[in-house]
């Protein structure tokens, strides 16, 4: 109970009442799922077009007062990509051209622009509309929009669960430093295994009761 | 409109094999108020799990008003008993406080001006009035033990069970929920460990112990059976004046 | 191996997606055969939980790159392959939304991969592996890993076949096929061991939650505790 | 060797910016024992953890014999200082009772038979000498809370802490309690919202209101001014026998 991070944040939502914030979860998930198949279907030789989505997702952002930092934290999650991207125009066959000596594929430049642009427009689309929508107003908007209810209530439990194991992670660890325990040697990563398993169990147990506890006031989800 | 409880031959095991209830027997009648007592482990709240079909006997049965509860009743017999569970945190799930006072009543289809004054009612009884908005996670353990009577207050149910409900309140909130108990027209059953609570609140008590109920009759009179109380290991506490144990027996 | 937007072109999305819709349709129904019973609810709910906090761990694999759990042996042993298919597919889609992750065009891929062919081939060696297995609380655990050791590289290669199909750019089959495969060997024996750690700690606290034991050998269903006897009947 | 406690000016707020603790003072000598009274969100949990720096001052200061509580100290401070919760799921973590009763003990450097036999003398106190090898999960609130109090019996710490250590406690276990608490000679502090069982254990005892102490005496005298705990939200239960305060009063 002395868990104090705000747990929302662990979903990128930031409280706040920007239009975007008030703007109904529904319209800014159909919006979002719009704009990623857009940009996705635009030949990737349409130059121009990628910049006025650039422009337009920068507007976006700013509009919903995500923070610069925020957005290239979470860009750290194309690292993956970014290296594969990289290794396409050095790998990938076909006509090739000379950059400041290497010979690289050209399709393969092209399939690396494509892939960086793509993924970067659509995850900073993504950002505006989790930064600025509860994320549990996020499950119901996948109902609303018609995701079966077998799938929403799986996604609710789960939202829910992250934040049960966050906070019972963070009292645990306060009782085992409030009896002197130290993270460091062998003997510890023992210790935090076990502390980790049984979390989950309580975890569990604590999610088992806590549904019980809706049944018990008329919940019929998720059965 | 208060409801009866009837339990027969009821048994329990955890899924682990241990046998906690070993064939109970009890009679409530409707708007009855009664107390169960017994020591740590005794049972008490795995069959308090059994009147709402929480948990479901493994042999013997519960009728809520003559309806038994299996599988098909269930969500019936839940409108009917609201349960208040020994740890509030099982209680507690939705972002605010109001949410989750709001949230049995509207499942069973309170809406508009009706819910809310269902839910500023339930909160102003147990003290909680301005903190509606709260996250449950930032409340003191007590209120969040307010907070899970309050969900239960706010249902209009015809059974409430209460399992502990005075541990961690202050000693003013507890003597206002004997209060807004006792103004309840449902049947009450109450688990606690708190003796003169449950003297001041029940005229009827049982004890359970070895997965039976050992002993059923007035409080007065089993609290003043000090035998019998000691071989169930209760007692009664420091400070409490016997006379008026005496006095309500004789 | 979650393919973002714009790594596929639009057709391959499109026809991954229509093929992982028409999975998800198909395990719906049965998902409600496997999980009888109000008291599922939070053990599937967990599950996508657990697989998506594993899928946040990355384990070390060697040259400096790391790999991480995708589950769907470990979700099918857990809850039962279809409704282990819905777990992870909410894991993906939750992954793409909040925290971009895999694209959101991509997400039939996604699915696809991910979730139908690890949960399909997973659970398919499951069975064949506890079949032969005594009835042994390890036999589980083990039979669970081997699902899981297969079926990332298999994973791995309907990746490489995909790309060649539908990739951004003209790259040698070959060699992407056997740098995909090979390199999920290796990661597939990460996922076999966290899997079969997984199983082992809930068969040991609660083997009453786990779908998969029903199929160990000898040992019959009705020797498992109560509350899986109590849903059986409903 | 008991230690003894100053906190002086200490103001705390949580990150959301409800003020809670404004300027709290109190001195507990050396082997005393000290009740902290409170209505519901009193701010007592608060107060108490930042003895063991759970939490840590926003202003102000905690010393425990005379060493402030800092990051460099907080390790030495938990040695000598150890909590009970309010709520026993905050305290268990391992998978076995008997593992959670030696985690403390063996992070200080305890082991082999020395180990085992602080482990069984906790579990014993306590009256759970028969559960170590049970998951915490399995056990009943109150057994629960038993196995919490035992993993600090197991230390031998120089300040013990309880919060609401009777809650859920049958009516035995509280006595025992009471008793096993008065053998040690540790500083003992007690959060409990049972007045009796605070008159019984503490000669002296703190009211917390508003942030701040606002009474601190013989617990007998701030019992018997009923004025003053009215004002403070604070009743003696029905049922105590009001000459036992008058008579130690006099
Ligand atoms: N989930 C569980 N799995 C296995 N055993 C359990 C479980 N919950 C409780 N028990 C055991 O069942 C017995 C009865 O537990 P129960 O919670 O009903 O006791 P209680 O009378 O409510 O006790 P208390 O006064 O401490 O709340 C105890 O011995 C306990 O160890
Ligand atoms: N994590 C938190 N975040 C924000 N506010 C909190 C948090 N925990 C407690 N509070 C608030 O701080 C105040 C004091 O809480 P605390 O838990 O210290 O009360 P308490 O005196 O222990 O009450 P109780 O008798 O109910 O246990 C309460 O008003 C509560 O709402
Ligand atoms: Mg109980
Ligand atoms: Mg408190």
């Amino acid at each position: 109970m002395t868990a104090v991070a705000d747990p929302s944040n662990r979903w990128g939502y930031h409280p706040g009442s920007t239009p975007l914030h008030r703007l109904s979860p529904r319209t800014k998930l159909v919006a979002l799922l719009l704009f990623a198949v857009i940009v996705v279907a635009t030949p990737r030789e349409w130059i121009p077009f990628y910049a006025a989505y650039a422009v337009f997702a920068v507007i976006v952002l700013a509009v919903a007062r995500v923070r610069a930092g925020d957005v290239l934290r979470r860009l750290t999650i194309e690292i993956p990509f970014l290296i594969f991207a990289l290794l396409l125009p050095i790998v990938a066959t076909g006509p090739r051209v000379d950059v400041l000596g290497f010979s690289l594929s050209v399709s393969g430049l092209w399939g690396a622009w494509a892939i960086l642009a793509k993924a970067t427009l659509t995850l900073a689309m993504s950002i505006a509309l989790v930064a600025t929508t509860e994320p549990g107003r996020v499950v119901l908007a996948f109902g609303q929009i018609g995701l079966p209810r077998a799938l929403t209530s799986i996604m609710t439990f789960m939202v829910r669960y992250l934040d049960l194991i966050v906070a019972e992670s963070h009292r645990m660890r306060i009782a085992r430093e409030s009896r002197g325990f130290d993270a460091h040697g062998v003997r510890s990563w023992g210790i935090l295994a076990r502390a980790v398993a049984s979390s989950f169990g309580r975890a569990h147990a604590r999610g088992e009761r806590v549904h019980l506890a809706m049944v018990s006031r008329g919940y019929d989800g998720g059965s | 409109m208060p409801a009866g409880i009837s339990i027969q031959g009821l048994r329990y095991a955890y899924p682990d094999g241990t046998p906690v209830l070993d064939g109970v027997d009890l009679e409530v009648a409707p708007g009855e108020r009664v107390a169960v007592l017994g020591r740590n482990g005794a049972g008490k709240t795995t069959l308090m799990l059994h009147l709402n079909g929480v948990l479901m006997a493994s042999a013997g049965s519960v009728r809520i008003d003559g309806t038994e509860i299996s599988r098909a009743t269930v969500r019936d017999i839940r409108r009917r008993v609201g349960l208040v569970f020994q740890d509030p945190d099982d209680q507690l799930f939705m972002p605010t406080v109001a949410e989750d006072v709001a949230f049995g009543p509207s499942n069973f289809g309170s809406t508009g001006e009706e819910l809310e004054a269902r839910v500023s009612a339930a909160l102003t009884a147990v003290g909680l009035e301005d903190r509606g908005a709260s996250s449950p996670q930032r409340l003191s353990l007590g209120q969040r033990r307010r907070a899970a009577i309050a969900t239960i207050l706010s249902m209009d149910v015809d059974v409430v069970v209460l399992d502990e409900p005075t541990s961690n309140l202050d000693p003013t909130a507890r003597r206002e929920l004997s209060g807004t108990l006792a103004g309840l027209d449902s049947t009450i059953v109450v688990v606690t460990h708190d003796l003169p609570y449950a003297l001041e609140l029940c005229p009827r008590s049982v004890i359970l112990d070895g997965g039976r109920v050992v002993a059923d009759g007035a409080t007065r009179d089993l609290l003043a059976d000090a035998e019998l109380m000691r071989r169930h290991g209760l007692e009664l506490p420091w400070g409490f004046d016997p006379s008026i144990v005496d006095e309500l027996h004789s | 191996m979650h393919v973002p937007d714009g790594f596929l072109n639009l057709p391959t999305s499109v026809v991954t997606g229509v093929l992982a819709a028409g999975a998800i349709g198909v395990a719906l129904p049965v998902a409600r055969r496997e999980s009888l019973g109000e008291r599922k609810a939070p053990m599937v709910g967990m599950v996508a939980t657990l697989i998506f906090a594993t899928q946040m761990l990355n384990f070390p694999v060697g040259l400096g790159t790391s790999g991480h759990l995708i589950g769907g042996a470990l979700a099918a042993v857990l809850v039962g392959p279809a409704t282990g298919l819905l777990c992870i597919s909410v894991v993906l889609i939750v992954q793409a939304v909040f925290f971009a992750d895999g694209g959101l065009t991509a997400l039939g891929t996604n699915i696809l991969l991910m979730g139908v062919i690890t949960v399909v081939v997973g659970w398919g060696l499951f069975r064949l592996v506890i079949a032969v297995l005594p009835a042994r609380k390890w036999s589980v655990p083990v039979a669970t890993g081997v699902g899981g050791l297969i079926s990332v590289p298999v994973a791995a290669a309907a990746f490489s076949v995909l790309f060649a199909i539908g990739g951004q750019a003209p790259v040698p089959f070959e060699a992407l096929f056997l740098a995909m495969t090979g390199w999920h060997v290796l990661i597939g024996i990460g996922e076999a061991v966290i899997s079969a750690l997984i199983v082992a700690a809930v068969m040991a606290t609660r083997p009453d939650l786990v779908y998969g034991a029903r199929f160990r050998r000898t040992r019959r269903p009705e020797s498992e505790p109560a509350s899986v006897a109590e849903e059986a009947s409903a």
